[in-house]
């Protein structure tokens, strides 16, 4: 086919390497450094296809399942890579790894890296990871005389909340995702599933949605933001709460560690420098932070996978962060956190990111994927079911839990109609 | 059933342009029915506009029944209209178009059923009742148009050329109902034609328009008989006058070397003007002998003979001045043919001076 | 009959004097139903110009409780709009709009030819073939059209996106020129049969400039919808044929704030149309009023 | 135009020749629909029948090697979905109640703008450009810009009326993305019914004055009639368009809150490009292509009927 | 230059209803100017569009010149037409309208513009070559569409009403024209009309339809004075004929209590009869004196009088048989009035007479 060759620059002995990429600050960055790569490597350009998460997802998806072949590196996630790699999509990058000096595959975060590896060899490489952990406002708390824990608990939480909550149309006690999407409300509610002890499924794959454990923990996050909330919360996802966090109109947020870039950036925020920083609350578990990571692979389809390979390693190698954070246009504050452990000895990024950077090193190390809840499940993952059906599962339950967070339905109603999604999809597994 | 006055009514299109309907001076009694005619352009329709309301009066006045009604919406001027080009609703039945401006009269469902069965039964539109217009032929629409006027009796009848789409023998027919209508009615009616029967027989008057100007309002006969102006002379009249300018002679006019003998008054009025235009009807010319005396009679040769069964008409030009061509009526099935030689005389009781500079009749 | 001429005395003066309120009261109703439709036509505008000021702004500045007018003005979001490549893409969107348009009066116009001055047998079963095309959902044949078009080696090329347009449009363009040629008088064809015309000189020299204003509005139309067709487009195509919506679509993020830049980005992706549009929009009334209807 | 092509058995004598010119006469006719005939075919019809061949295996496009023949189990799962009959209940409503709204407020601008005041060209330049904004665009100008509950202009302007707070989109998922279609589509009515205004002939509004109608009843009498083929097309080219509008479901609320402001193509969407579920999205796909054709049989040939009625006696 | 028959062909819009023109046998021989007449919806333009090939002919055939066209395309005819509503192109100008049919031959530039400036000359259009057709005034459009058709100098001209749209004074000038121009170029015509005036003074022959079923063939003053059956009789003249169904009697008919005697051959024709239909020409009455014998005279009552200046046409009822219409023609400014008396006799050489039940003439 025509993939890849594009009409436009495809010079003699100049190989064209396609890269479908997920349109976040971070990756806009690295499209933004990418001359420099090109320049670096005469005989390989670049064409970025950047889109958002979501349509990213689809795309790719539908793209490396059909053999569509359009793309020679694809970012995907720590959801897709150990499945994909079963299915024999990815390539097994370690002789890649292996025959790339300085590469350092032992400095990527272990969890991390365990997240993207298929019987032990890594399929995709990880351009950032994040944690969860939950920030809040230093001057408000201080004003109010609150205290934040070192280790907060979800009562704990919910009750800050209600204190510093100012009513309708002010000052919100915290801002809690709720838009319906598997990678939106789910992330932090799974969470909170998790903490409160509930679990997707039980080890013979039934489900286990309408349990006491999940009901409560659903109950609780449901209750909390309706209460406590930030307005327009069943639409609200990552960008909103940002939003909100960063003009002030909350006193906590609950969110990805990534955010920690946005919220700190003096351009888009204006509480900059007031922020502190705790662990993802708990309750039965003795931490509950996700692990996410948004990594690179090189579909099997790829003609040119030395290429691809060279472009990759480039962009999740050590000197590429020296490379971001040295950049002007991009920063400290913005390089890519989470992926390697080396960027955390790094002076200049401890100077910058030293509010946060531990806790979501700490993160990171701790999410714990086998066993992400008290109770012993069939599946792996934190904030998600790695199973190919989770991706419509995980959205037709955000889809009620969203609903009841809007208040058309109740939790009970929304639990209902969730197990029985569930049901539908643990029934396959169980034979 | 009012009179009607236009009073130096103006309507100027363009600003700075001639006007269409210029100082219009016209008084239609109550209960007449007043015939516009004129050529194209001439401003009829606009005139019948004007007093519809369907124009703004840029100057003068109109004045039905003596209220002046510049201001007067046209809805409330309580006229019924008959378009130039029908303007059937397309969407309504013959009936319902009949009935509309009863029904926006508020008149009930039962009389009006009545009324338009009635006037359909007149116009002959009985069976074609509940179809649409588009399904009719253009003489049944031209009569919807009618009846949608006539369900009325309103205090004005205006009718812009309602005819113009029937064949002869329709037209004959509804000419004859129109008139026997208003007639019985009694509403004013102004009437717009471009066709000679009917403007000679269905008038009480007859209003002359050219470029927007009143040449001649008057009963048919004496505009026939007296018209004011060689343009009315020769718009009045099918085939039309012969109008000729010939050169003075001692008593009177010379026509192809024929001395024609003017009346006094005439001759008196004609002063010293050395050429006249005189006007012979088609009607008014005598058949001679072809061999009769050179100087007693026109001689001219036949181009075209137009056979109507009842009557004919020779189209001949001068035997000694082939550029001037005249129309003679002969009687019916006629023998002349295509380059016959004939002779003719005018009746010297039916001659029409006029002047050949302004037009006017003399005296 | 005294009144008579009591009104004719100052009848002129009467004319002046009373043409006077009634021309203002009209005008009086008339500024007023000017206002409303004032009022209205800015409030149906105003999303669209708050999209463009805010093109302009910071990102800080466009995301404040109490909307900012006053800001000062930048042309960062849109440096970094140009920055991100947005050639390609406008070429692109040129192609795909300009060909299938295109396409669609080439085939379009004998079809809707064919189906109404000279019916063909089972007239309305063909139209009624071509309008039910438009019922699939194109979600649900997007899989089997990305396999399709995966197959023969077309994925990521504009001309696919040509093709898939020209599809799309193609019936709703057939459907609207068939009643602008429903307009077109019947003893006009006969005409030129008669003076010896072959089927295709009637249709190029006598029909085709009755109707071009219909042609016209339906063109513009087709471009309208090519332009701004998304789905498609941004399932089918990757680095090489990717259109101004999918273009756009790459400064959503999921993470930060972006809606200056983003409202930039959708202020260079509607600007070709919506110039399109505000130029030709006299033609297109007219194009629609000419036909349409029969 | 005569639509009659058929000779009716007569003159034996000439039958033969007749029924050749006929078949020739006929492909003439015939000839110039063929091309967009074929194309539309291959175009259209090649994805349809493969998505009917879909619709009959179960296929999880991120399982490899699950493909196999089911027969209709994919239908009946589709029949047996609750939600399904939601998500055709708002199709119905998001395609018909934007349409008609969009219409009735077409008709209503195009009344203002049918006279004459000062800046009118203005007034329409305004108003005709949400519909050449890009969908995705307008969308999110929806969502962001006017809808959203603390920055949203609409909860801004709304705040002197002690309406501020409403969550737009939570509250009102059907509404919200309704108002955005509508937005859009008033426009095109607009400039639709623009321009029947325009075409309706001068003489009928004189003769209704002459006839002493009111404004009201000339409009109901005789421009309502008038206009009908123009709101006629209007409905079915904005029917037709917003039955399988995507874009602003899926940027403004993602079919959410549950499945509140979901249509069936975004429903289909989520069943094939969340689930991957190849068999049950084709599925879907028939069976809206089914009903959506009942239905616009239905619509369609009502108006064909008035159509070809008009034919006949033109 | 060619004779076209018409042999026995028939067209049937609606399988099973009436044929539009039914068996129609016609010959125009060749260089003739032939007229169609007949009441609206009689088939008229249908046989004019069979010829022209615009309808198929589902019975008989039509042959041009000896050749058999059933089957052969209106292009390939060698046809020209004029529409009643002209069919020009609107996105042409004048010259380029009327160099279509001359292009669509391929005939070369230079040769096109030279006929049609010739063509342009003779109907006056020479200034207006450059317009547009809606620049043009209605005749002037019609003029156009004539012109396109003369420039081709086809085999035969067909002409559906071409002159209906135009004033009386322009119709009397395009007539002319025509029958000028035909005459001159020669080609067979077939022109169909519904003015009595036109039909009467262009054809050299004229067919009269009614019902799609040819009544009368033949040439005016024939037609006028031998109508073959009492629908022609009554279709052609106006005013129309007075047909007047009467009682036999001893040696003729009664009308009004006169004995009207019927010459021999007549009487002979009409055998036992008791009743007969009668027709007068309204100018064949002779008015007489009003106090005339009562045996002698017909006594009638005036309803209408139409008075055209140069004649009068009086319409009114039987003195004693009040349903009984006639009209009379008089002279010029007669001086009856409504209700006034009349007395009038028929002329006994102009009388036709026809069979009550079928219309036929007797003998
Ligand atoms: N709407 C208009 N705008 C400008 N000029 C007009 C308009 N309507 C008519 N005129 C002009 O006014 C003059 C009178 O037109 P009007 O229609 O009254 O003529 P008419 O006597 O009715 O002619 P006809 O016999 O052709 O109907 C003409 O010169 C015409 O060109
Ligand atoms: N396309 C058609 N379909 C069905 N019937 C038709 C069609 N055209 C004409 N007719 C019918 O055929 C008959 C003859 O019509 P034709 O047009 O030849 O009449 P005409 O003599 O030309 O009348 P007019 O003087 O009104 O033009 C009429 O009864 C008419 O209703
Ligand atoms: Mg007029
Ligand atoms: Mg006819």
């Amino acid at each position: 086919g025509c993939s890849g060759a594009g009409a436009l620059g495809s010079a003699e002995g100049v190989e064209t390497v396609t890269v479908a990429i997920v349109s976040n600050p971070q990756m806009e960055d690295a499209i933004s450094l990418a001359p420099e790569f090109e320049r670096e490597n005469p005989g390989i350009r670049l064409r970025f296809v950047s889109l958002s998460e979501n349509e990213a997802r689809a795309k790719i998806t539908a793209s490396v399942a059909t053999g569509g072949g359009e793309f020679d590196v694809v970012m995907v996630s720590n959801y897709e890579t150990p499945q994909w790699a079963q299915n024999g999509w990815l390539t097994n990058l370690e002789p890649y790894m292996a025959g790339t000096p300085g590469y350092d595959r032992a400095d990527f975060i272990p969890t991390v890296r365990d997240s993207l590896s298929f019987q032990g060899a890594m399929y995709s490489v990880p351009f950032y990871g994040e944690s969860s952990f939950l920030m809040y406002r230093k001057d408000l708390f201080e004003q109010a005389g609150i205290q934040m824990p070192a280790q907060p608990t979800w009562p704990q939480i919910a009750e800050f909340a209600a204190r510093l909550d100012q009513g309708e149309g002010r000052q919100r006690g915290i801002c809690l995702r709720g838009k319906p999407g598997w990678g939106e409300v789910m992330a932090p509610l799974d969470t909170v599933i998790n903490t409160f002890g509930g679990r997707w499924y039980d080890p013979q794959w039934r489900a286990q949605l309408t349990s006491p454990e999940v009901r409560n923990a659903v109950q609780f996050y449901v209750d909390l933001v309706r209460q406590h909330g930030q307005p327009g919360a069943s639409q609200s996802g990552f960008s909103e709460c940002a939003t909100q966090f960063g003009q002030g109109q909350v006193a906590m947020w609950y969110d990805a560690t990534s955010a920690a870039g946005t919220v700190e950036d003096p351009t888009e925020s204006t509480v900059a420098g007031r922020i502190g920083y705790a662990p993802a609350p708990v309750v039965a578990t003795p931490s509950s932070g996700w692990l996410y990571t948004w990594s690179l692979g090189i579909p099997q389809t790829s003609p040119r996978k030395d290429a691809a390979w060279r472009f990759m390693s480039w962009m999740t190698s050590k000197q590429y962060i020296q490379r971001a954070g040295n950049d002007p246009g991009i920063g400290w504050t913005s390089v890519p956190p989470g992926s390697r452990q080396s960027t955390y000895q790094i002076p200049q990024y401890q100077q910058v990111a030293n509010a946060y950077a531990p806790l979501i090193l700490q993160g990171l190390q701790r999410a714990n994927q086998e066993q992400p809840t008290v109770q012993p499940v069939p599946y792996q993952g934190v904030q998600f079911v790695r199973i190919p059906e989770f991706q419509d599962l995980g959205t037709r339950v955000s889809q009620q839990i969203s609903a009841a967070i809007a208040g058309q339905i109740t939790v009970d109603e929304a639990l209902e109609q969730s197990q029985n999604y569930a049901e539908t999809v643990g029934e396959s597994y169980q034979r | 059933m009012a009179e009607v006055v236009f009073d130096k009514a103006s309507r100027i299109y363009t600003p700075g342009a001639k006007p269409a309907v210029d100082s219009l001076d016209l008084t239609i009694a109550d209960g007449d029915l007043v015939v516009l005619v004129g050529p194209s352009g001439s401003g009829k329709s606009t005139a019948l506009r004007m007093l519809a309301g369907l124009e703004p009066i840029d100057a003068g006045s109109v004045r039905i029944d003596g209220r002046d009604v510049v201001d007067v919406p046209s809805k409330d001027r309580d006229i019924a209209m008959v378009f130039q080009n029908y303007a059937l609703y397309p969407s309504k039945t013959v009936a319902e178009n009949m009935a509309f401006p009863l029904k926006m009269r508020g008149m009930e469902k039962e009389e009006r059923g009545r009324r338009v069965r009635q006037a359909a039964d007149m116009l002959g539109l009985t069976e074609y009742l509940d179809r649409k217009p588009k399904a009719l032929s253009g003489g049944q629409r031209q009569r919807v148009a009618m009846g949608r006027a006539i369900v009325r009796e309103p205090q004005v009848f205006l009718m812009d050329e309602p005819l113009s789409n029937l064949d002869a023998k329709m037209r004959v027919q509804t000419r004859a109902q129109i008139a026997e209508m208003q007639n019985r009615l009694e509403v004013s009616t102004v009437y717009v034609t471009h066709d000679q029967v009917e403007a000679m027989t269905m008038g009480d008057k007859v209003a002359v328009l050219a470029d927007g100007q009143l040449q001649q309002y008057a009963t048919p006969p004496e505009l026939y008989d007296r018209p004011i102006n060689s343009f009315v002379a020769g718009f009045i009249g099918s085939p039309a006058m012969n109008l000729l300018e010939l050169p003075r002679s001692a008593s009177g006019v010379t026509l192809g070397g024929v001395e024609i003998p003017l009346p006094r008054d005439v001759s008196d009025a004609a002063g010293s003007r050395d050429r006249l235009t005189v006007g012979i009807r088609p009607e008014d010319w005598v058949l001679e002998s072809t061999d009769a005396d050179a100087g007693s009679v026109v001689k001219a040769v036949v181009d075209v003979v137009e056979e109507l069964g009842s009557e004919s008409y020779l189209y001949a030009h001068l035997a000694d001045d082939t550029s001037t061509s005249i129309v003679v009526r002969g009687p019916g099935r006629v023998q002349v043919r295509f380059g016959d030689p004939i002779a003719v005389r005018p009746n010297p009781d039916a001659l029409h001076v006029f002047d050949v500079e302004t037009g006017r009749r003399l005296p | 009959m005294a009144v008579t001429t009591d009104t004719e005395e100052r009848a002129p003066e009467t004319a002046g004097g009373a043409t006077e309120p009634r021309r203002q009261k009209r005008s009086a109703a008339n500024v007023w139903l000017g206002v409303i439709a004032w009022i209205v036509g800015i409030a149906f505008f105003f999303p669209v110009f708050w999209m463009v000021l805010t093109s302009f702004k910071q990102e800080t500045d466009a995301y404040t409780t109490t909307p900012k007018i006053i800001f000062e003005p930048t042309l960062e979001q849109y440096e970094g709009v140009f920055s991100a490549g947005v050639g390609p893409y406008l070429v692109n969107s040129v192609i795909a709009t300009v060909f299938s348009t295109l396409f669609v009066l080439l085939l379009g116009i004998p079809a809707a030819f064919a189906v109404s001055l000279r019916p063909v047998k089972k007239t309305q079963d063909v139209l009624f073939f071509f309008i039910s095309t438009k019922m699939l959902p194109v979600v649900a044949v997007i899989v089997p059209i990305y396999v399709v078009v995966n197959q023969i080696g077309m994925l990521d090329n504009i001309w696919t996106l040509v093709i898939l347009y020209t599809g799309m449009n193609l019936p709703i363009a057939v459907w609207m020129m068939r009643s602008f040629f429903l307009e077109v008088p019947g003893e006009l064809l006969e005409q030129a049969s008669i003076d010896g015309a072959p089927l295709w000189r009637t249709l190029r020299e006598i029909v085709l400039p009755i109707i071009s204003p219909g042609i016209f509005a339906t063109a513009l139309i087709c471009v309208i919808f090519a332009w701004n067709e998304f789905f498609f487009a941004v399932n089918l195509t990757a680095a090489n044929a990717g259109t101004m919506p999918v273009f756009l679509v790459g400064f959503i993020t999921s993470e930060g704030l972006y809606w200056a830049q983003l409202s930039a980005a959708a202020t260079l992706a509607a600007l070709p149309v919506i110039i399109a549009g505000w130029v030709a929009q006299n033609k297109l009334v007219q194009g629609l009023s000419f036909g349409a209807v029969k | 135009m005569t639509t009659t092509t058929e000779r009716p058995t007569a003159a034996p004598e000439n039958t033969g020749g007749a029924a050749m010119i006929d078949r020739a006469e006929g492909w003439r006719r015939r000839g110039p629909l063929l091309p967009a005939l074929v194309f539309t075919i291959i175009v259209t019809q090649i994805p349809f029948i493969l998505t009917l061949y879909y619709s009959l295996q179960s296929w999880n496009l991120v399982r490899p090697g699950s493909q196999e023949f089911v027969w209709f189990s994919n239908y009946g799962d589709v029949f047996t979905d609750s939600q399904f009959r939601t998500v055709a209940l708002n199709t119905v409503i998001m395609t018909l109640g934007s349409v008609l709204i969009a219409v009735v407020l077409g008709l209503l601008l195009a009344l203002l703008l049918n006279r004459q005041f000062v800046g009118r060209g203005v007034v329409r330049t305004l108003l005709i450009t949400p519909f050449l904004i890009t969908p995705v665009a307008a969308a999110l100008l929806w969502k962001t810009v006017l809808l959203d509950p603390t920055l949203g202009l609409i909860n801004f302007v709304l705040t002197p009326f002690g309406g501020s707070g409403t969550e737009w989109i939570s509250q009102y998922p059907l509404a919200s993305v309704m108002a955005a279609l509508i937005w859009q589509w008033t426009p095109f009515m607009m400039l639709l019914l623009l321009a029947g205004l325009q075409s309706m002939p001068t003489d009928q509004l004189e003769a209704a004055r002459v006839d002493g109608a009111s404004a009201w009843s000339t409009f109901r009498e005789l421009t309502l009639p008038h206009l009908r083929r123009f709101i006629e097309l209007g409905v079915v080219l904005g029917t037709i368009y917003l039955v399988n509008i995507f874009d602003q479901v899926y940027m403004m609320t993602q079919g959410g809150p549950g499945v509140a402001s979901a249509n069936l193509p975004f429903y289909i969407y989520q069943r094939a490009f969340l689930g991957f579920d190849i068999g049950q999205s084709a599925a879907m796909g028939v069976v809206v292509v089914i009903l959506t054709l009942i239905a616009a049989n239905f619509a369609l040939r009502l108006i064909f009927k008035s159509f070809s009625g008009e034919q006949e006696a033109a």
